[in-house]
């Protein structure tokens, strides 16, 4: 599959309430403009939430800025690949141990799905966690919609 | 841009009720639906249908409510349905484990009916 | 009066319905840190509001996204002061022969009143404007809320 | 984060009413506030009255909406009259010059009595 057209976004944006609307709303404009499926654009946005208010709630970052990026290709076939990107400059955290106090938890907490969530909707995810901050790489393959 | 949730309510009978929620479920709009969802137990409701047709936006704070709700009326001895969710918000639901204490029906009539509403 | 405290703070913001308000509540929590009243701070708000939407409705940028920078600073005597960049890398327009249209129109116009409001509200206004885009700094001056 | 618009009704005769704002008067808003009011107008009400009171935000678009609210009800010979206005919006109305054609009052009571309603 070779690449036939890209299209990139970044944004930095204020840790507002509500403000990981404005991020999903912009990576699913540009996700339509490849013609990605609305259901694949869907989950999508539904894990570049989850993304925007572990930064906002969890990071601890002083410039309280989210910093996102959107990267869109369309590949052959009317297939395409969009790579998000979602840092914070907080504090960081340890994954390992964030996914084991989830096992242990079980299945009966309310809290603590946001990682999960984002994993069941997105294609490819990686963290990159230091004490300078987070990021969140995230991929999604979408098919054209018909 | 939000998308601010908003309730709307249709009492069915003194034990039932079906709440209609439109806009975003994120920690203000889960407490909304709380409070209504609680004055309508503190009413006598036993079987409260979540019609969440007009819901497209979720997230895991937002369902974290919802599962209080649900706990909330089991230790009543009722019981909470949902339905009309979109793919995205049906599979979240099933993530979080929603279904394990709350049904889940497609269409509105058949949660009705299955609910006795 | 000398500056005492300094913060900034940069967001790329997508032109997308409503995202004027994010631009408008970040300038505001910064400005409430500064002690700005809150009068102030309103005006501010609305004239952010009318300078993003212009942005967004007039610039025809390509790439679809607002620049903003806040800078504040407490000033002497509880004093502060707020410098707004709103930034479009769109068209530009003809500051002259808008403000001429404006006048021909008389007040019976409906539409039209953006930087009319912008300058009512805020303290200075200029603005830089080329084929390359459009940026309108604003300056709001403020006193310590009581 | 938007402060989504809503409108609440009191019609307090056959020719007069007060409309209720919450929220953010853009375009979006100032279309609603309008169909609320064409409606009204349509249903023979010549005195409305805009309590602003929920509403902080408000941008030129929505604001020139309002304007062709007050000069349809002057074609059918009624009035509009605001109240209830937080100070930079009150400000961007005489910007904008709906004094000219429309009575602001600055609470609700005042509004009422001098209004007819
Ligand atoms: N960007 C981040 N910065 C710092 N800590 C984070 C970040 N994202 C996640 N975490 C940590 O990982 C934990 C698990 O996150 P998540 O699965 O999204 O659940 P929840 O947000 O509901 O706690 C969080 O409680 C937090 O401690
Ligand atoms: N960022 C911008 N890019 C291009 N044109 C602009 C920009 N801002 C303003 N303009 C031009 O200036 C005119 C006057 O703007 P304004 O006073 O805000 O009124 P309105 O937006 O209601 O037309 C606009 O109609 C538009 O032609």
């Amino acid at each position: 599959m070779t690449a036939t057209a890209e299209r990139q976004m970044e944004l930095t944006l204020p840790m507002i309430p509500d403000i990981e609307i404005a991020a999903a709303r912009a990576a699913g404009n540009l996700a339509r403009e490849l013609g990605m499926a609305s259901e694949s654009i869907d989950e999508m946005a539904h894990a570049m939430i989850e993304a925007c208010i572990n930064a906002r709630e969890h990071s601890g970052s002083a410039d309280k800025r989210i910093y996102v990026k959107i990267a869109g290709a369309s590949l052959s076939e009317g297939n395409s690949r969009i790579d998000i990107w979602i840092s914070d400059r907080g504090r960081g955290f340890d994954v390992t141990e964030a996914r084991t106090r989830r096992q242990k938890l079980g299945s009966v907490h309310k809290r603590g799905w946001g990682l999960q969530i984002i994993e069941a909707h997105m294609d490819e995810v990686s963290i990159e966690t230091s004490t300078d901050g987070t990021t969140i790489h995230m991929v999604k393959y979408g098919r054209r919609s018909e | 841009m939000t998308d601010e949730l908003r309730v709307a309510l249709d009492r069915r009978n003194p034990t039932g009720a079906v709440l209609f929620t439109k806009g975003y479920i994120n920690n203000v709009g889960g407490e909304e639906i709380a409070n209504r969802a609680y004055e309508l137990m503190d009413d006598g409701v036993r079987s409260l249908l979540l019609n969440l047709r007009e819901t497209k936006i979720v997230n895991s704070i937002g369902i974290s409510i919802l599962i209080e709700i649900i706990e909330k009326m089991i230790d009543k001895g009722g019981k909470i349905g949902f339905c009309c969710l979109t793919p995205v918000i049906h599979k979240t639901f099933q993530i979080m484990g929603l279904a394990n204490y709350a049904s889940i029906y497609t269409d509105e009539e058949t949660a009705l009916r299955e609910m006795g509403l």
